[in-house]
């Protein structure tokens, strides 16, 4: 037997052991997620437990190193990881934006410090973070972003405000862009974490045209942040944001289509018969574009495992998704008719489809704009003049 | 007759823009009745101003106490209505409800009229039967019961049913649910027995019902029109209901292109104005160049049904396909063009993007109405 | 009886004695168009005689002063002149660019003695005019073109060439933009106006991609123009191409829809089985869009007659005119399949098909591209910053 | 499998691009065929080299001498076939009959073969009947007669068979015009009795035929497979002929789509290179996205194709729909942005559009392709 095989029975061995059975049940809604953190708020035993015993051996984030807080996986043990998970429909035993955005960057910018204090926290689902990019005003222009950390020797006193931070209420630390230096637009701004029970920090929830309100505005007044809480250089905080835009837009784009393969035609059409012949054929040409999207995410993702294609293709990606994850809510909202437009009956599951249709229009919007992500294409890709 | 407003057409349309603009605000109507939980979504106080304005007897003839005017009129209100998504009965009271009961006994008009000319009464049409809109199928049953009728059956997406004092009720009286023939028109009050209703609210804050029709019993005189020959009103009342969808959504359309306008030229991105990047320049352009193709097909539309021409119907589906597309392209460039804060219940460019998806799916959206328009041409 | 219907009779009776019964068939193909001029051979006598007879009482321009070779109706009268012509299916006299193009400009820029002379040529159809507007390399941007004028006191002496020149191996004067001042890139164009068997002047056919060569390069080799053939102000031609512009887009957007007001589906389901329930359905879409495309031009047409609708309004119209009529063509070849690529064969009547598809591509370039016209929107209707 | 090239194809596409680019350019094949006249629209020099390259037996068995390759790799040598606009029988011959011929006898394959693998011999397959590709139906009729058969019917859109040593022609030998059963394929020799074409030049200068067969006497070896049985080896040659027809696309789309980024990087309008305008940007950018998409969906595709898989056939009509759509749009922006010039002759650009029609039309067009993938999905 090869060690991978190995690995796999020792896992599976593992699971069989310590996934409680209710965490074996497909994620309902966002009530289901474990987030973690500091008041988060375990919905059952078996959640709690599943976090425990996930984290005590570094399985909530397998192929982070273990001196991190990882279970120090390969890219291949990684895989038989998932793989088991899914043969059993094991749910994730954390979910969160450490996880998924701050970890990247942390192990890429961080110092040894950070990375063992910080990633330890995310790990253990002890700290849930929060993303604090765009501001009132700066929009798709994040470089105009006015957010400012004053120098005061061993701390930074940090004054302004930020907008669409995902959860900012709900979160315990930031990792937030300040301008540092006001004289560059580029190079002044740094890559700095706070805790978000910092005196002076505060939120609002937005509410949205969906009906929810996931995120915030979050002011900053005179908060204090010690200046050993910077990952990167000073200044250079847009090196650290960039890498994770494209890490951002990688993970929106594969929302897009990707694991959505099957047929929409077929699933509108088993919910409800298909009579209009035109709705029918512009759910037929709206297939074919997404199961050409389907193949072109896999193309993608097969390219990006061995390095191929071109650095800026997330973009393309991104675009093309998120246009076409527009466009399929639209077709679901013209199946389903009047049904569609209820708002929060319970025979429309509280408006699932009316809210779902609405929460794509911010698809094209959030992670980068089409607009922006069309030029950057003509810029990067096509090479055009003065894009 | 030429396509643009004649003088009085004008002057009305001045009065509907100001009035609409000042009292059927978003702000003050809208908002205000949605955030107040209204169990009507509308405000009664608005929908009797309207009467007093005469608005609601435009279509009522003169001898009836109407001022027996045509579609171009209606639509001019219902164009301000959309663009300050104004919420009112109007669509379904003063233009399909009142088209129906045009075609109604004299009892029956004495009957509900008044109540419509002075903004007391509110009614409603239940014709759909399914999630689409598809007329051509009615399957509600009215059988001959003692000196009158009895109906069963069930009608979906009844807007304003539950605000209603009556509702004009499609049901078949012979034939199979496909048949052309064999449908009756009835006005069913509001209290009558067997009549349940179930609200929902809608994704743009209007408040729709599911009716049951439980062995509901109607006296004779509660017929519009003849027995078994109710499809020929129904089609005018649908004409009436589309044209006027139409031309509240070219309205919805306009309130949405202009507030992006006016954003694009106040944002500022990247040290520009974002009106001044040419993508935008053109995507705008574009849009305005399909609105006003839109108002066009709706006015002709609306002249056609006014001068009673056999071509009317055609250009009525063109009119509704044609004017929901506009208004969809304009809502949906509105938001993205707003970027993250067209996202915000705070701003209203989303409202626009809610209350054109309701309106795109009354009466036919430009599916079905782009089939019909094959259907109608012979293919 | 009315003074119009006395008119009305009049005329009927004069049509009823003078036009040829050859006359009274519809236009088969571009060698039954009368074009005048000086080489023009006519296709028969009954062409012959018919423009002769129409250009003796002023016919040939029905609303142009009698003293400039018009018949001086007023619109009323030239709308009964329209409308007894198409009751008895009569074909025009004349069809040329000095009617439809050079003649408008005359009347509203020229002096008394050039309207005389040079509108009373293109009424009796003697002369027959091309244009010369773009030049290679200037494209949409009309003000960057380079022929020159030279002033020699009584007359210029023009250099350069003309691209897009119509017929101008055919014709015999061309009006042209020529530069007369080197130094004021708006100002300093001149309206020229001058005779195409000048020494100096030749011209090129341009074959297109239809297979038709309706358009040359023309070329000028110090070519001398007396100084009284210029129409208008000496630098101020610009004023005059813009009027000119204005019209030639009325034309041509008026070509987009207004005329051709039948469902499309309809006309091909005729001519072959729609069976395609796709296909069948992009008709239904884009019937919807030409029907309501009518209703527009009617509307402009109406506003145009009263003078309301915006001035710029025809910029749109020829946008919405063109692309429609391009995606018209696209699915008449969708729907001819096969049969509608044959490119010579005479089933298919020499490609008609096929070449008018071709021929549609230049709608949206001809008389100021798509792109130019929504800059022109931008700016003029929608007041955008910048454009 | 990664949905990328491997060593082996990278190297492929390498010679392939190469060579066409080289030998198969515009200016030494398209033009100078069309401009001479010739009566098979190709050149029967380059159809050698191919075969010497070997590319004409890229999808023969090693058995019969040919590469015993896939789809991945006759696509490969299409797309850059599509990408100059390379006239050949490339896609009638090494790969639509190339199919059928692999479902043939030892003696069919032994006598047309050969000819296929040196270059000398041209084929083409005669299946629509009509103006629009539709298979389903089959009325041309096959009976039994002496020792084999007599047909009897028409053909459409024969690409290449008046240039063509042999035809694949589908008829019916059982059932009635559309059933699925009852079909058979014949190889048959263009000397055939009773077989007449009529030469037809396309829009993009190549020669199709109208075929006609009038009592056509074949042998028995003259049938393809199985008598009857030959629907599930047309369908091979309908998958086949359809990925390639999109792999060439997607050449065409990319050669269209290169040529006009390049002159948005030279031509100067008001001052500015095009290329800076943001408006064509925008376009250029959503074009590269469609084409890369359409390259996906084909790449693919073929290997689906070349799995065996049962999801290929879906997957096919996907990338012909998809190519087809992209390549589409990519002429007609290549045309709109060259401007005036992109209607003249003398430029490439328009002759991208011609081939992008005949193309997209060929087994199938989008609209054809959505219809089987809503038909495939079950709707």
């Amino acid at each position: 037997m090869s060690d991978l095989e190995n690995f796999r029975q020792e896992i599976r061995a593992w699971l069989e052991e310590n996934c409680p059975a209710e965490m074996r049940q497909p994620v309902r809604d966002e009530d289901d997620v474990c987030w973690g953190g500091r008041h988060f708020e375990f919905k059952s035993e078996a959640q709690k437990a599943w976090l425990e015993r996930c984290a005590a051996r570094g399985y909530t984030v397998p192929d982070w190193p273990k001196a991190y807080g990882g279970a120090g996986m390969s890219a291949a043990e990684a895989k038989v990881w998932r793989d088991e998970m899914a043969r059993i429909n094991a749910r994730p035993p954390l979910s969160s934006f450490g996880i998924w955005m701050l970890g990247p960057a942390l192990l890429k910018f961080g110092t040894e410090e950070q990375k063992v204090h910080y990633l330890g926290q995310i790990a253990r689902g002890e700290i849930r973070w929060c993303q604090g990019y765009s501001e009132p005003g700066s929009g798709s222009d994040l470089v105009s972003l006015q957010t400012y950390g004053e120098d005061k020797g061993d701390h930074w006193v940090v004054n302004g405000s930020k907008i669409w931070t995902s959860y900012a209420n709900k979160a315990d630390w930031i990792f937030c862009l300040v301008r540092t230096d006001k004289a560059n637009k580029y190079q002044g701004i740094s890559f700095l974490l706070f805790d978000m029970e910092s005196p002076g920090v505060s939120t609002k929830p937005i509410l949205l045209i969906s009906g929810n309100s996931p995120f915030c505005e979050t002011f900053f007044d005179n908060v204090i942040v010690p200046k050993d809480q910077i990952v990167g250089e000073l200044n250079r905080g847009w090196d650290v944001a960039k890498y994770l835009l494209g890490h951002e837009r990688e993970m929106i784009s594969s929302t897009g289509g990707g694991d959505r393969a099957g047929s929409l035609g077929a699933a509108v059409s088993r919910a409800a018969a298909l009579e209009d012949p035109v709705l029918r054929a512009e759910l037929a040409l709206f297939d074919v574009d997404a199961l050409a999207f389907t193949a072109m995410s896999e193309k993608f993702m097969d390219e990006v495992k061995v390095g191929r294609g071109h650095p800026a293709q997330p973009n393309m990606m991104k675009y093309a998704g998120t246009e076409l994850n527009k466009r399929r809510l639209e077709l679901v909202m013209a199946a389903g008719g009047s049904a569609a437009l209820e708002w929060d009956s319970e025979a429309s599951g509280g408006g699932s489809n009316a809210r779902n249709w609405l929460r794509t229009k911010a698809n094209s919007i959030e992670g980068g704009t089409s607009e922006v992500m069309l030029n950057v294409i003509s810029k990067r890709i096509l090479d055009l003049p003065g894009a | 007759m030429p396509l643009y407003h004649t003088e009085d057409q004008t002057m009305l349309a001045d009065t509907a823009r100001q009035f609409m603009a000042d009292e059927g605000a978003i702000s003050k109507q809208l908002r205000h009745w949605r955030d107040s939980g209204c169990k009507d979504g509308f405000g009664h106080d608005l929908w009797k101003s309207l009467a007093e304005l005469g608005f609601t007897g435009i279509l009522v003839g003169e001898e009836d106490g109407g001022l027996g005017m045509g579609h171009v009129e209606a639509g001019i209100v219902l164009e301000e209505i959309g663009r300050n998504l104004t919420p009112s009965p109007f669509l379904t009271s003063a233009v399909a409800a009142a088209t129906a009961l045009g075609a109604g006994s004299k009892d029956l008009k004495g009957r509900y009229l008044p109540g419509l000319l002075s903004g007391d009464s509110v009614f409603a049409v239940a014709i759909d039967e399914g999630r689409k809109h598809r007329p051509e199928r009615i399957a509600t049953r009215a059988e001959r019961s003692g000196n009158g009728f009895r109906l069963n059956g069930s009608k979906t997406f009844v807007i304003h049913g539950g605000s209603a004092d009556m509702l004009v009720v499609a049901a078949r009286t012979a034939g199979g649910d496909e048949d052309a023939d064999g449908v009756t028109l009835f006005a069913v009050p509001k209290d009558a027995s067997g009549l349940s209703q179930d609200a929902v609210k809608l994704v743009d804050s209007s408040i729709a019902t599911h009716v049951r029709l439980d062995n509901v019993q109607l006296d004779a005189d509660a017929v519009i029109g003849e027995v078994d020959g109710g499809r020929v009103i129904l089609d005018r009342v649908l004409n009436a209901g589309r044209v006027g969808a139409a031309a509240e959504s070219v309205g919805v359309a306009g309130g949405a292109f202009d507030m992006t306008t006016t954003y694009l030229k106040q944002r500022k991105q990247f040290g520009k104005l974002i009106g001044e990047f040419q993508a935008l320049q053109h995507r705008a352009a574009h849009l305005y160049s399909e609105i006003e193709i839109a108002r066009a097909a709706t006015i002709k539309a609306q002249q056609l049904l006014d001068a009673g021409s056999e071509k009317a119907e055609l250009m009525v589906s063109v009119a509704k396909a044609k004017a929901g597309q506009a208004a969809g392209l304009a809502v949906r460039e509105g938001v993205q063009m707003h970027g993250g804060i067209g996202m915000t219940d705070e701003y209203d460019i989303g409202l626009y993007m809610k209350r054109d998806r309701a309106l795109a799916e009354f009466m036919g959206d430009h599916y079905y109405h782009a089939q019909r328009v094959a259907q109608l041409s012979g293919y």
